[in-house]
């Protein structure tokens, strides 16, 4: 069934301004005092933070602090709900966006629990991503700004486990190589922001070793990230900035260095 | 077309054929052991050990706090407590009898009530009207009551719903409907819902997530309240580590599902595992 | 259990402080809800006694809406039917699509036991109503087992099945396609020498024959019966689930139960309504099971407005107006008394095309999802108490 | 001798068995399979697909012959509105033209009502099967109509080559070239739904759909189209079920009500969502009924499906292929 | 009933006063008929042509015309005794609870004397009980049931058609002709009560009369619009004739089913009744097959040519069965009255009982005053190729079995089990 062209001509890509990004360090993500509410309770309050090219940017608090939503507002999903203020990428307003227009600007978000889809074998989970991709290419245009799509076999050596179980279902997967096959799929999104929700949830140190090999490997790659983590200590040994989020607004801005000095915050923030 | 919250519904399904078996194996009258006991209580997801063997003992009066990461396995014993999931292995005790077999709403009617992460509340009814459906619930069991008497004639659930909304001091509101309330209230009804319900132990799922910093102060204090005054036993998952510090006797810890450290709050600050646990093991 | 124990020593300090207020309270409150009830009552009483005139015999009124006994003793019982079917639907939240079902079981189970029995108009009551519950029981144990649109589906199928089941291999008892001929004559008198179609003494004006006044009470009864229940602890128990079903599961209250229970009660009455609907017809037909019958209901339920004890029956007469007065009229006389007020007017004919004869299942249809769309939950009734309570607020407002 | 005579016998009666039963499911199966992706894919319960039935069988007579209709068309002189291009025309305009209809159901009918309560579209979808209904009786009459057999699918199959003698030799001889072509016909078409489904870009966003909607529009897949294309599909397969059925079965605008519930029951047997399912549903009722109805127990042939679905969802509330759906 | 009673005395009443009873005594100058046919559903075609008759009947009455002036002496053209003919419609959408309503809403708001209409023998028995419960004639129009005069059978019912019993004595004598004696023959009928008598008159009479053999007999469910299984059964019977017991448009789908299947060609089909409905749907599938007909307009005598006439000079169309049933039956019931001399229910009654005429283009016929049904002659007919019909033309007539052939006493058949209740003035 052809897709159809409309939604690539609805994202419209001329009014994003391209020659801004090449600068190092640009913030190209820019959360400007946001209030989210999931249903009627209240979970941010009066956020802000900004993520830049290029890096690996860290969200960190505890638990129910707010940072699942924050990577949710910027994603635009259906909840919670933005009441107040701006969400800009690349200086363009993409708050209140349809989900999927947000995701297709170039945001990729791999959120808790991974969400894959268990019926789907492992090449069908990632396929799903790419059905977007093939929709740009009959248009002739590239979605993603300017990188090439990361070749299937960069991936699968950034994932072997992956190659090895193509034809497998993805709910038969352990929750490590459904944490890569959730990595693996949001960047065949070809994203210029990748947001990790929790990543390292639930695996094993040895396997968070190697995810945590694989985001630096994406990063590498020219990719920011985004990464929520309650565990502010493997988060810290890969961010190069952090934010500490509590009760639904930031507590602490700055690099990871400077958060490791912080006794304080660390104290009253993270337990740490 | 919400398959957002297809994750939620992996509840035991409930057999509809399920007697009401509260009224033949009643607890004892007497009882002075823990209240709530788990025993090797193991709950696998396919291949995903969700809890690994968890001992839990909670003694009558006592108010326990369950903590830990995302993931370490709160909300599967929560559940399986609640009996919305069966143990894979284990036995659950309430007053010294096994749980297992009961429905959730039976475990309730034994004295054990849950308050929920989300305002959980009948809308459209007004807030003496939700205070009046638990008291019944509780006063009188399932089925004890006569479907032609008016409800009005219940004077002792009448009594019992007065008694609640005063302590959550929502009496004032009680002719509005529930869905009118601002969302601190919500919070505040849900939970006295439970207290309505008149339990011997309060489960508490996130009692402050969402609210404001003044709402979740007032929580606070109104759980402070009640300990004092009801002498409740409490079981709280709860993130906010302020509120955990000053509400417990004791803290559980989970990590991946098993039982990592338990102690008395100063005790579980200074412990390393637990630090390693929200650390992740990697040293600074 | 420690309740009983706890609440004799604690409710000393209680009663002082709370109940002891709280019972003056009870008290104006009981008496102002018994005054509720009675008003309830006595307005039931008042209108199905004032319908069946206005509708057949008062002069003008009946003649421009051309109502006649016969359809107001029809509208009544299916008002009955709906406000069993909206116990279930409008206060515990189970949409079923098989009440056929119980109207139909009553109504055979009524005309079965007429003619092999006795034809005693209220033991057939009796026997329809018990016949009723008895399915529900067994229907709502089977279709309660899942919720939302499964239970609507299981419930139509399980509902057809008994259609198909009257239809062939019960044919000897139920008379099959041609339905089941108790005729006028073996249904006896009330009570043994009432018979139904006397006229009533002192009040024959507005009820005419004892077969409405039977009907009458029948409303009247169930409208009580309803209203207590509604009020009762089930009653909130029901709206309660409603609402929140998982929450009343947590509260202790054996959530299944109760819809079973709302389940059985909706059926009872909407087998009482089939026994009366036997009655009054002296034949049941074997349509009286099928799935459009059940849809009937539905429409009427959710016309009239679903969850109010009074939005059914107005539902039912609307859908019967429709059905057997709109539909008869091939061309529609405006002003027809109109030389009666005054004198020398001419009564306005409006030209074929405009009759609405021949569109009313499509005056029915659209009716109903307009309602569907726009005012779910309270149908019509909901429509004028909030159209009234808005004329209310503006007087009030004007002080 | 006597033993090949008995095994002949048994041959031909369960060939006949088989084909009474596919021709009997064939219909369900049609009319099931676009139930149910549209209840998988969308959560949406649609009252109305047997009106797509009658649509679809009113437009094949329309456009493939020179009917009279009686109703108001007639009153107001367009009773001969048959275009008669012959039924090869009818099968390739109507799954368009129906396919264009519930695309616009889809966007002006269920999309609002998704975020009502499911029982709110049985409610909606149940008033709009009445409203079509009664327009088709008001423009084109209560009478039942059906469609002419193409001149090239008329008469017993026995007739046909090849196929007659295979028929024969199995003993059958009894079975129209139409039922054959039916059966072929459902086969067909499932078959191209479930590739498209299963092996496709769009079928793999609407399995991905149909288990985490979120998900799939944060990998940047806009589900709103697929759903209207799912939607349609779902309708295209009713009208096509319409005009297969139309030479097959008499039809009047009441008969999209009748046949509803079995193509319900079918989905709901079948496991909602699947197309397996449904098929394995649609056929098991055709064997059923032709079973039955084989072995002298005819009065209970209707009786029969619905004991079965009964019993099938007692033990298996899911559904035979189905996923357990929070209900 | 019976406890209603009055001073009132009926007008018109030649001589006697009657106590008021059901709608008499007539209030006003007109009498009100009431019509109550399907105008909407499956069978509306053949209620609306029902309803030309009666429109047709009424204008008679109160102008002359048509029979009033030619066939039916106790006549005048100028309404009935001293009332004008005036009437009312109603739908009974071909099911009973509507039929109900409808009659209900006749007989009570708008105060009919008479009605008459039904398209299927379901909605005519409900409208019989209403005639009896509320002493209203009702003058049966297409019923075809034996319950309709059998079990059913009610005082205030009277039946010009035929019914299936008979249906099978008429068609015995024909086909056995026609296809030779020695033939066996495989039955599939609607398993309901019309159905199962329709069945057994003619497993009965084809081998009373025809000296066939039956091979076997099969019900179909009701609701039943697939036949192929059974159909297959059939063609595997080694049966040489095929009956098809299913009525109206069950019939056409079966006959229809048969043909696609081949089975015209291996054997030969009968369809016990036709009607208009029926044959239009069925198309050229009726084609040579064998059944019967209410009444058809190719049956030459006087009055059937006159009514064929009349009907297509006011309407432009050739009458069917039923419409020529609706017509005889309402000029039937006011010839009663004026016989009767009185509108009271009870004298019409006993004028009807037993009476014998000639008048309707059926030979000579009575309506039996044992169970109300008349015993007329039964025109037995043949499909026309789908080329040669045309509208309200569709079969060839081949015989009218004569009423001498037919019929059963009143003490067998479904005549055996009718008690017909109270006149009303007992």
């Amino acid at each position: 069934m052809s897709q159809s062209d409309e939604t690539a001509t609805e994202v419209d890509r001329e009014t994003t301004d391209t020659s801004d990004r090449s600068t190092v360090g640009q913030s190209i993500l820019e959360v400007d005092a946001i209030d989210a509410y999931y249903g009627e309770s209240h979970i941010l309050r009066d956020l802000s933070l900004h993520v830049e090219e290029g890096e690996i940017c860290a969200l960190l608090g505890r638990n129910g602090a707010g940072k699942t939503t924050t990577l949710r507002s910027i994603a635009s999903t259906a909840e919670p709900e933005v009441r107040a203020g701006q969400i800009r990428f690349y200086g363009h307003e993409i708050t209140h966006m349809a989900t999927e227009d947000v995701a297709v600007r170039g945001i990729s978000l791999v959120p808790e629990e991974r969400r894959i889809f268990p019926d789907l074998t492992v090449e069908e989970n990632i396929h799903v991503a790419e059905v977007v991709r093939n929709r740009s290419n009959v248009l002739g245009r590239n979605i993603s700004f300017d990188r090439e799509q990361m070749p299937d076999e960069d991936l699968y050596e950034v994932f072997p486990r992956l190659e090895e179980r193509l034809s497998q279902k993805g709910g038969t997967l352990s929750g490590g190589e459904q944490q890569m096959l959730a990595i693996a799929r949001a960047l065949k999104q070809n994203p210029d922001l990748l947001m990790l929700d929790e990543p390292y949830e639930g695996l094993a140190p040895q396997i968070i070793q190697s995810v945590e090999a694989a985001i630096e490997r994406i990063r590498e790659d020219g990719t920011t990230v985004l990464l929520v983590e309650q565990n502010a200590v493997a988060a810290m040994n890969v961010a190069d900035r952090c934010y500490v989020v509590d009760q639904g607004s930031v507590v602490f801005e700055g690099t990871a260095e400077e958060l490791r000095n912080d006794e304080e915050t660390r104290q009253r923030y993270l337990g740490v | 077309m919400a398959s957002t919250d297809a994750t939620e519904s992996e509840e035991r399904t409930t057999d509809a054929s399920d007697t009401d078996r509260s009224e033949a194996t009643a607890p004892p009258e007497e009882y002075d052991g823990p209240l709530l006991q788990t025993d090797g209580l193991v709950k696998r997801f396919g291949g995903l050990t969700a809890t690994d063997d968890v001992n839990l003992d909670i003694e009558q009066g006592e108010r326990v706090s369950l903590i830990g990461p995302n993931g370490a396995g709160k909300s599967t014993i929560i559940n399986l407590i609640t009996r919305r999931l069966d143990p894979t292995e284990g036995d659950i005790r309430f007053k010294g009898q096994s749980i297992l077999g009961l429905n959730p709403h039976e475990v309730v009617q034994r004295g054990m009530s849950k308050s929920f992460q989300q305002a959980s509340i009948f809308p459209t009814l007004t807030v003496r009207q939700n205070a009046r459906v638990a008291a019944l619930a509780a006063e009188h069991g399932s089925f004890r009551f006569n479907f032609f008497r008016h409800r009005d004639r219940f004077s002792e659930v009448e009594g019992v719903a007065r008694e609640t909304l005063e302590a959550v001091g929502l009496w004032d509101q009680r002719e509005s409907p529930a869905e009118d309330l601002p969302y601190g209230d919500k919070r505040r009804l849900e939970i006295g819902i439970a207290l309505a319900a008149d339990p011997d132990m309060l489960l508490m799922d996130e009692p402050t997530a969402g609210m404001s910093p003044e709402e979740t102060h007032a929580t606070v204090d109104l759980i402070e309240e009640v300990k004092e005054e009801r002498g409740l036993t409490f079981l709280l998952v709860e993130h906010d580590m302020e509120i955990v510090f000053r509400v417990s006797d004791r803290i559980v810890v989970l990590n991946r599902g098993s039982v990592i450290a338990e102690g008395p709050p100063e005790e579980i600050r200074e412990n390393p595992d637990v630090q390693d646990a929200y650390l992740g093991g990697v040293e600074l | 259990m420690s309740d009983e124990t706890r609440r004799a020593d604690d409710t000393g300090t209680v009663d002082e402080t709370g109940t002891g207020l709280a019972g003056g309270d009870l008290l104006t409150r009981w008496r102002s809800v018994k005054e509720r009830e009675s008003f309830v009552i006595l307005g039931t009483v008042v209108a199905v006694l004032l319908f069946p005139y206005l509708f057949a015999r008062a002069p003008v009124v009946s003649e421009i809406l051309q109502g006649y006994q016969s359809l107001a003793e029809l509208m009544l019982i299916w008002g009955i039917f709906v406000i069993g079917f909206d116990l279930l639907h409008g206060y515990t939240g189970l949409l079923s699509f098989g009440h056929a079902a119980f109207w139909g079981g009553g109504a055979y189970a009524a005309g079965v036991f007429a003619i092999h029995v006795s034809g005693s108009p209220i033991a057939m009551i009796l026997v329809g109503t018990t016949f009723a519950v008895l399915l529900a029981w067994v229907l709502g144990f089977l279709s309660l087992r899942r919720g939302g649109i499964y239970f609507a589906i299981l419930t139509l199928a399980f509902a057809q099945m008994l259609f198909y089941v009257a239809l062939q291999p019960l044919s000897n008892l139920t008379g099959g396609d041609n339905g089941l001929g108790i005729g006028g004559s073996t249904i006896e008198p009330l009570l043994g020498f009432i018979p139904l179609d006397a006229g009533v003494p002192v009040i024959t004006m507005f009820v005419d024959t004892w077969m409405y006044m039977l009907i009458g009470i029948a409303m009247v009864v169930t409208v009580a019966f309803a209203y207590r229940v509604l009020n009762s602890p089930y009653g909130m128990v029901f709206r309660a689930i409603r609402e929140n079903e998982q929450r009343a599961e947590f509260v202790g209250l054996n959530v299944w139960r109760y819809k079973l229970m709302s389940f059985v009660l909706s059926g009872a009455i909407a087998g009482l309504a089939g026994s009366l609907f036997a009655i009054q017809q002296a034949r049941v037909p074997v349509e009286s099971l099928f799935w459009t019958t059940s849809g009937e209901v539905v429409i009427m339920s959710v016309i009239g407005g679903v969850g109010s004890l009074f939005g059914g029956p107005i539902g039912a007469a609307l859908y019967l107006y429709i059905s057997n007065i709109v539909q008869g009229m091939s061309e529609v006389v405006l002003f027809t008394q109109i030389d009666k007020l005054f004198p020398g007017a001419q009564a306005v004919v409006l030209p074929e095309w405009a009759s609405p004869a021949p569109y009313w299942h499509l005056i029915l249809g659209l009716l109903f999802v307009l309602v569907v769309v726009f005012i779910p939950r309270g149908g019509i009734w909901g429509g004028l108490q909030s159209i009234g309570s808005r004329i209310g607020s503006r007087f009030g407002g004007d002080r | 001798m006597i033993p090949d005579a008995v095994a002949l016998q048994t041959t031909g009666a369960i060939a006949r068995l088989l084909i009474n039963g596919l021709q009997a499911g064939a219909i369900y199966i049609l009319l099931a399979v676009g139930l149910s992706i549209i209840l998988g894919t969308l959560k949406f319960v649609n009252f109305a697909h047997g009106a797509l039935y009658i649509i679809g069988a009113y437009l094949g007579l329309i456009i493939a012959q020179d009917p009279s209709f009686g109703g108001k068309l007639a009153e107001w002189g367009f009773g001969d509105i048959g275009l008669g291009f012959g039924y090869l025309a009818a099968l390739v305009v109507v799954p368009l033209v129906v396919f264009v209809i519930g695309v616009l159901m889809e966007r002006f009918v269920a999309r609002p009502f998704y975020d009502r309560p499911d029982t709110d579209q049985i409610l909606l979808t149940y008033g709009i099967a009445l409203i079509l209904t009664e327009l088709f009786r008001v423009l084109f009459g209560g009478a039942s109509r059906s469609i002419d057999q193409p001149p090239w699918a008329r008469g017993s199959a026995t007739g046909v080559p090849v196929l007659g003698d295979a028929l024969t030799a199995l003993g059958i001889n009894a079975v129209s070239t139409w039922r054959i072509v039916i059966i072929l016909l459902t086969a067909v078409l499932v078959g191209i739904v479930f590739v498209l489904i299963e092996y496709t870009d769009f079928g793999l966003t609407v399995r991905a759909g149909t288990v985490d909607a979120e998900m799939v529009e944060l990998l940047g897949v806009k589900l709103s189209r697929p759903y209207l294309v799912v939607f349609g599909i779902g309708a295209a397969l009713a009208g096509v079920a319409g005009l297969v059925g139309g030479p097959l079965v008499n039809f009047n605008p009441d008969y999209g009500a009748t046949i509803l519930v079995p193509a319900f029951l079918t989905v709901v047997v079948g496991g909602v969502g699947s197309i397996r399912g449904a098929v394995i549903a649609g056929l098991s009722f055709g064997l059923i009924q032709a079973g039955l109805v084989q072995f002298g127990f005819s009065e209970w042939a209707q009786v029969g499906i619905y004991a079965v679905a009964a019993v099938v969802l007692l033990v298996r509330p899911q559904g035979l292929l189905g996923q357990e759906v929070a209900a | 009933m019976a406890v209603v009673t009055g001073p009132a005395t009926g007008r018109g009443g030649g001589g006697g006063d009657y106590p008021s009873l059901g709608n008499f005594p007539i209030e006003g100058d007109a009498a009100v008929f009431g019509f109550n046919v399907p105008t909407t559903g499956p069978y509306s075609s053949e209620g609306e042509d029902e309803l030309r008759a009666y429109e047709l009947a009424a204008k008679h009455l109160n102008e002359g015309g048509g029979w009033v002036d030619s066939q039916f002496d106790d006549l005048s053209g100028d309404g009935v005794l001293d009332y004008q003919i005036d009437y009312v419609e109603g739908d009974t959408a071909t099911d009973p609870s509507q039929a109900t309503n409808s009659a209900n809403q006749m007989v009570d708001r708008d105060g009919v004397i008479m009605f008459s209409g039904g398209s299927s023998s379901a909605t005519a028995i409900a409208q019989q009980q209403v005639a009896q419960d509320s002493k209203v004639l009702y003058m049966c129009c297409l019923t075809h049931s034996n319950e309709t005069t059998g079990v059913e059978c009610r005082r205030y019912g009277f039946r010009e058609m035929f019914n299936a019993y008979t249906t099978g004595q008429a068609l015995a004598p024909v086909v056995a002709e026609e296809y030779g004696e020695d033939n066996s023959f495989y039955q599939l009928y609607a398993d309901y009560s019309w159905g199962q008598t329709q069945q057994e008159s003619m497993n009965q009479f084809l081998t009373e009369i025809a000296g066939w053999e039956q091979v076997d007999s099969v019900p179909t469910p009701l609701g039943t619009d697939d036949y192929s299984s059974f159909l297959s059964e059939a063609a595997n019977s080694g049966a040489d004739v095929l009956i098809l017991n299913h009525y109206g448009l069950d019939g056409a789908t079966s006959l229809q089913q048969a043909v696609d299947a081949g089975l015209k060609d291996s054997m030969t089909l009968l369809v016990p009744l036709y009607n208009r409905p029926m044959a239009e749907a069925a198309g050229d599938a009726i084609s040579g097959v064998f059944g019967t007909a209410a009444w058809d307009s190719q049956i030459d005598n006087e009055a059937s040519n006159q009514f064929t006439e009349v009907f297509q000079e006011e309407y432009d169309r050739i009458p069917s069965g039923p419409a020529q049933l609706a017509y005889a039956q309402t000029l039937q019931y006011a010839a009663a009255v004026e016989r009767a001399g009185t509108f009271y229910p009870p004298e019409v009654i006993r004028q009807l009982e037993d009476y014998e005429y000639d008048n309707i283009g059926m030979g000579a016929e009575t309506m039996r005053a044992c169970d109300h049904q008349a015993i007329r002659d039964v025109p037995v007919v043949r499909g026309l190729p789908g080329e040669e019909q045309e509208q309200g033309s569709y079969f060839e007539i081949v015989n009218v079995t004569s009423r001498d052939d037919l019929w059963y006493g009143c003490d067998e058949g479904p005549a055996a089990e009718c008690e017909l209740g109270p006149y009303g003035d007992e």
